[in-house]
């Protein structure tokens, strides 16, 4: 079938301000919205520049806003696009070029979590594995997930407000090791999300729930993390 | 298998800091007044309302039990709706109100603003609105 | 080079989220007209006279009793599910019906009110 | 002019391999490590199935099986003394990335829970052994977390978004690499005592393919131009369950769990093929298995491709006629929720790409181009040689897909190559930091940049004539048809003209974008450049082994041939020129008998 693309470009070597441009292709709907832009990068016009590795959803290269939402290009096909398609780049971001973002301040913020294991007793004698239960692992399994391809942070009107703000994914990253029953730097990581540009800018707007394409629960991992501040239970 | 239980002290879970105080003040404070709200309507009912007032009047004192709110209305006896009681129930409603909704204007400045002077400044405004409506707020109560 | 981070409010509201951001909007709005009309209150009675006068004039309009209500009415009623969902971030699973029984239990109440104050506000 | 820098050691790649072996060199020696793509987008991250050591956490299992398991699914190609370094180093690699927090999924006593995979056995027994460690079907996902995360902390150097286009040897040492940075367009180069290459495999060269767009064989590309030579290119893997036409692998922790291949006339044919361990046969196996249904009409639909079923009754019903059981010996049952428990993001892929709920529907499933087991040869400590002397190149290394070691002859056993990554990664890294130590820089010189300023230039000033992106559609059409799972010498020739052919028509791109920020079209018309050369090798070795081996399987010569064939192809270039050399392989214990499952 023919669709109609219409494509975010901005040469910073050329264009003081971005704009649209329309393409009319021919798609299958069962093609990703990545292959219909690598087909228009190959045959139309080849300065169109976006970023992708994987092509199915594992590495988080492709986020960008498809029909007014963040999504993986990679990970939407054509079949629940619809004919008509606007992709634009994520929100809160500056743009380097086409849908190219500069991700430097988004890793900055994950950065801050000190997204790292820290235990510092020495390892099980016998050199072996640390213990932990079924449950203590299912306790932060879903957040294991994050692929920090940043739908989630970009979709925040708290982050679009003020990029001070760490973020959805930022808070994701701290989860996954606050509920780790093996790490011993959930405190630290509290208090670092107890500061003013911390996690008190959440007020549960749920757009990043819904933009995370590894179907990550966001705001009730978000949820969950406010509730170890107040009660201090980790588990 | 067993899981041991990891808990943190207040200090160690960031409790400490404004916003995480702030944060659990405002669900706190919504609870309450929900609470308060519901004693005025209980009160009002109890007193009477449900023949000499209409519905506006009923939730114009749920949400404020300050008598100037039913002079308006059919109620013949105004004595038990002016007592101390009712004035000090308004007045813990206004404050908490006032607390919350002053909290919820930095909270929405804390999003725009992220310049340490700039949130220092909205800080300060927020103390002199609060300080300044609740004493004008009560005052009214008061003497109404 | 590149183009500075910049999300207009108008980039922003164009946004198509879901459900929750929709309330999420509308809560602030409504925190933000209780704060304007509670602030205009206080100081209509505190200071009274023509300048009073005039306040009270502007917020006893009907169309401005339908504004406000709608901010009170929301504000509320989204303000107990959040505080119910912050509490007990397990149900945050039932996130999208809890929105939708707020709007369930929100339209008719603010209806009944906006068809008073009409009909008050309208002379009938 | 390009900006300089200077370190000690320089990584090229952020994969598994590559932030192993920077972790490891950043504790002996000022490292830092480059890579095109921002560390987590690396392909390690796609790995799903887990990474195989003999933890014996279920049930009893030893490094020797689990080396004798890697030679016998190496089609005995693979070198005995690398692979026991391998496996015996196995069990605490595994450990050292528990310590560093890797969320393994767990057993009810607490340990590493592991899974069976295809060729995991119990030698005396012929039963198949858990030995698969994973964190539920993203456990390269993990890795490449944990291992990014590790570097963080460590606070080792990244150069994000720099794609390395040349290698410099002076003296014949290594002395540095020359990179684009991406995001403006300007060249650096960076000087080095020691450089490790790990930058992946080269599955584009194939059209159906699990493998990412990134992979490029580029490390490979660029080190054979300098003169190295690269080994056993022949051998690729095809992966037996990639999503029909997709290509997007499922993993066979699907067959592990249960899961069974069934055929077009509703029958499962995998008994035919592997009497003893049926649908965990080794790939290359299962691959042909395949295949030969689709050959013989047995593929759905009469189309080129059969079903994996993992439907809880169909899994139930396969196990109990199988008998198998738990490890407390009551009968193997299995419901859907524990299906999408351990195998979330297969279930995902299904809905997303096919529309398909393997929990009530069977998946579409078809071959894919899969693992590079060739590539830079180098010894069990990430050295590079260049010959069958055992000549390494001071300075220089390699790790991970790109390296070849070789541990996987001439097929990988599924979740040894996680394996791989870590296990000479680390030794890569230690070696590099050691040499680092002692060495000298050497001096660099002055036109350092100059070819891949040169390099981009032709790029530009092409004719036009010739679009890249049906060179390239065209390159993995005949090389997935060609040069795929059977090959003979009829079509393979041809794929070899055909290659020589589009390497010709590839001078005639014209990159059209003449900006210097993110300029895509040039960098993957570059990179276009190293597939098409790549995949020369790849087609010239293939052609010249005359035998059956591993993923090397020929119509004309159906058998392995241990007595002709039994060595390692090298391949170097020489002024244009491909020239094919040959490398004993090292057999310690296991001498080569006949392959059967
Ligand atoms: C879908 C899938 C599933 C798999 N499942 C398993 C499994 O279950 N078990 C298992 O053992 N193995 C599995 N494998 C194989 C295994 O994942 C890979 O072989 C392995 O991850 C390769 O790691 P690497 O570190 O060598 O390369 P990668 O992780 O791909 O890293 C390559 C790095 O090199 C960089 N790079 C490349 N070219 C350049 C350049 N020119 N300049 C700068 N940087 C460059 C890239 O940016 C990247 O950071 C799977 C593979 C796939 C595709
Ligand atoms: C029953 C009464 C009320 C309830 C249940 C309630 C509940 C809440 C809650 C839960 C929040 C936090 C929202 C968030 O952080 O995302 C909030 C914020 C706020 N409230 Fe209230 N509130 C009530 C009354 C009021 C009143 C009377 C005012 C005005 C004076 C007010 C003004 C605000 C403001 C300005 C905010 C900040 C809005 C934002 O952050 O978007 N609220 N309220
Ligand atoms: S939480 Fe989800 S949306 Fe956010 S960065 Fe991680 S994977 Fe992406
Ligand atoms: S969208 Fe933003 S406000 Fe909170 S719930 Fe998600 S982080
Ligand atoms: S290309 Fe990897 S997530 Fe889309």
């Amino acid at each position: 079938m023919e669709i109609t693309v219409k494509i975010f470009r901005y040469n910073p070597e050329k264009d003081q301000r971005g704009n649209y441009v329309t393409y009319k292709v021919e798609a299958h709907e069962n093609d990703r919205v990545l292959d219909v832009l690598e087909y228009i990068k190959g045959k139309v016009d080849g300065t169109l520049s976006f970023r992708r590795s994987c092509a199915h959803g594992v590495c988080g290269s492709d986020a960008m806003r498809i029909n007014g939402r963040n999504m993986l290009a990679c990970k939407t096909l054509v079949r629940d696009t619809g004919a008509n398609i606007t992709v634009e780049p994520i929100l809160g971001l500056p743009i380097k070029k086409d849908l190219i973002s500069d991700m430097e301040p988004f890793f900055d913020n994950y950065k801050k979590m000190l997204p790292y294991f820290i235990n510092e007793d020495p390892i099980p004698e016998n050199g072996r594995e640390r213990l932990q239960s079924q449950e203590e692992r299912a306790r932060f399994d879903e957040t294991t997930k994050c692929i920090l391809c940043a739908c989630c942070t970009t979709s925040c009107p708290s982050y679009w407000a003020n990029g001070e703000y760490y973020g959805p994914a930022a808070i994701v990253s701290a989860h996954r090791f606050i509920f780790d029953s093996r790490d011993q730097a959930a405190d630290e990581r509290l208090n670092i999300l107890a500061e003013t540009d911390g996690i008190a800018r959440c007020h549960t707007a749920y757009n990043c729930t819904e933009a995370c394409p590894r179907e990550i629960k966001v705001t009730k991992a978000i949820g969950e993390v406010k509730m170890a501040m107040i009660t201090g239970k980790l588990d | 298998m067993t899981t041991k239980t990891r808990k943190l002290s207040l200090k160690q879970r960031g409790m400490m800091s404004f916003e995480t105080q702030m944060w659990i003040f405002t669900r706190l404070s919504a609870l309450a007044m929900y609470a308060l709200i519901l004693f005025a309507l209980i009160g009002a009912l109890v007193m009477g309302a449900r023949y000499q007032m209409n519905l506006a009047d009923v939730m114009r004192w749920a949400f404020m039990p300050n008598v100037s709110h039913v002079q308006s209305t059919n109620i013949p006896d105004l004595a038990p709706w002016m007592t101390i009681f009712w004035k000090l129930v308004a007045i813990a409603l206004l404050l908490v109100a006032t607390a919350h909704g002053v909290h919820g204007l930095v909270v929405i400045a804390d999003d725009y603003i992220a310049s340490e002077r700039g949130r220092k400044i909205v800080r300060f405004i927020s103390m002199v609105m609060m300080a300044s409506m609740s004493l004008m707020g009560a005052y009214i109560i008061w003497t109404s | 080079m590149g183009l500075k981070r910049d999300v207009s409010l108008a980039a922003g509201l164009r946004y198509r989220g879901p459900a929750g951001y929709l309330t999420f909007i509308l809560h602030r709005i409504g925190g933000l007209g209780m704060g304007i009309f509670i602030t205009m209150h206080i100081l209509a009675s505190f200071f009274g006279g023509r300048f009073g006068g005039t306040l009270n004039g502007i917020y006893e309009h009907w169309a401005f009793q339908v504004f406000i209500y709608f901010c009170v009415l929301f504000h509320a009623i989204n303000g107990l599910r959040i505080t119910i969902l912050d509490l007990w971030p397990k149900l945050l699973d039932y996130q999208t019906e809890a929105i939708w029984i707020e709007w369930a239990v929100f339209i008719p109440l603010y209806l009944i009110a906006v068809y008073v104050i009409v009909r008050v506000g309208a002379g009938g | 002019m390009a900006k300089v820098h200077q370190f000690e050691v320089i990584v090229v790649g952020a994969g598994g391999a590559g932030l192993m072996a920077g972790l490891y060199a950043s504790r002996g020696a000022k490292t830092a490590i480059i890579s095109k793509l921002y560390p987590t987008r690396s392909h390690t991250g796609a790995a799903q199935g887990g990474i195989s050591a003999a933890l014996g956490n279920y049930e009893e299992d030893k490094p020797e099986w689990h080396t004798y398991d890697t030679v016998k699914g190496s089609d005995y190609l693979g070198d005995q003394d690398a692979i026991e370094f391998m496996t015996s180093e196995a069990i605490d690699a595994v450990l050292e990335l528990e310590h560093m927090g890797l969320p393994f999924d767990r057993t009810p006593e607490g340990k590493i829970s592991q899974r069976p995979f295809g060729g995991h056995t119990n030698n005396e027994t012929g039963k198949p052994v858990r030995r698969a460690a994973h964190a539920a079907d993203r456990t390269g996902h993990m890795i490449l977390q944990t291992l990014y995360q590790q570097c963080l902390k460590n606070e080792v150097n990244f150069f994000d978004e720099f794609q390395v286009l040349d290698f410099i040897m002076v003296n014949g040492k290594a002395a540095g690499v020359v990179a684009v940075e991406l995001a403006t367009g300007e060249l650096h180069t960076f000087h080095a005592k020691a450089i490790i290459f790990a930058t992946g495999g080269h599955g584009r060269i194939f059209e159906v393919t699990s493998n990412a767009y990134a992979y490029t064989g580029d490390g490979a590309a660029i080190l054979l131009r300098h003169g190295v030579p690269l080994q056993d290119m022949e051998f690729f893997q095809f992966h037996p369950t990639g999503i029909y036409k997709l290509g997007i692998l499922i993993t066979e922790g699907v067959r592990g769990e249960g899961g069974i291949l069934i055929n077009g006339k509703g029958e499962r044919f995998m008994p035919k093929y592997a009497p003893t361990v049926k649908d965990l046969a080794s790939r290359d196996v299962v691959s042909r298995a395949i295949y030969t249904e689709i050959k013989a009409g047995n593929g759905v639909d009469g189309k080129n491709y059969v079903y994996l079923d993992v439907r809880p009754e169909s899994v139930n019903k396969f196990a109990a006629l199988d008998g198998r059981t738990n490890p407390d010996g009551s009968p193997y049952n299995i419901t859907g929720e524990q299906v999408l428990a351990k195998l979330p993001d297969i279930i995902d892929f299904c809905r997303v790409y096919l529309g398909v709920d393997p929990i009530t529907q069977m998946m579409p499933i078809q071959p894919t181009a899969h693992y590079t087991m060739g590539g830079i040869p180098t010894n069990k400590y990430g050295e590079v040689v260049v010959d069958d002397k055992g000549t390494t190149v001071p300075g220089l290394y390699a790790a991970g897909e790109c390296a070849c070691v070789s541990v996987h002859g001439a097929n990988r056993l599924g979740t040894n190559s996680l394996l791989d990554l870590v296990v000479f990664g680390k030794h890569a890294g230690l070696r590099a930091a050691e040499y680092a130590k002692q060495a000298e820089f050497e001096k660099m010189p002055e036109d350092a940049e100059s070819a891949s300023m040169s390099n981009f230039e032709a790029l530009h000033n092409g004719s036009g004539r010739e679009n890249a992106f049906d060179i390239s559609n065209e390159l993995k059409q005949v090389m997935f048809e060609d040069v795929g799972i059977y090959r003979n010498e009829k079509d393979m020739a041809a794929a070899l003209e055909k290659v020589r052919e589009l390497q010709k028509r590839f001078k005639d791109v014209k990159v059209t974008d003449t900006g210097k920020v993110f300029n895509t079209e040039l960098l993957n018309a570059w990179e276009l450049g190293n597939l098409l050369e790549v995949a020369e090798v790849v087609a010239v070795s293939a052609l010249n082994r005359k035998e059956s081996r591993g993923g090397h399987s020929r119509e004309d010569y159906p058998e392995r041939d241990d007595k002709e064939w039994l060595k390692h192809t090298l391949v170097t270039k020489q002024n244009g020129e491909l020239k094919i050399h040959y490398k004993p392989v090292v057999i310690t214990k296991y001498q080569p008998k006949a392959r059967v499952y």
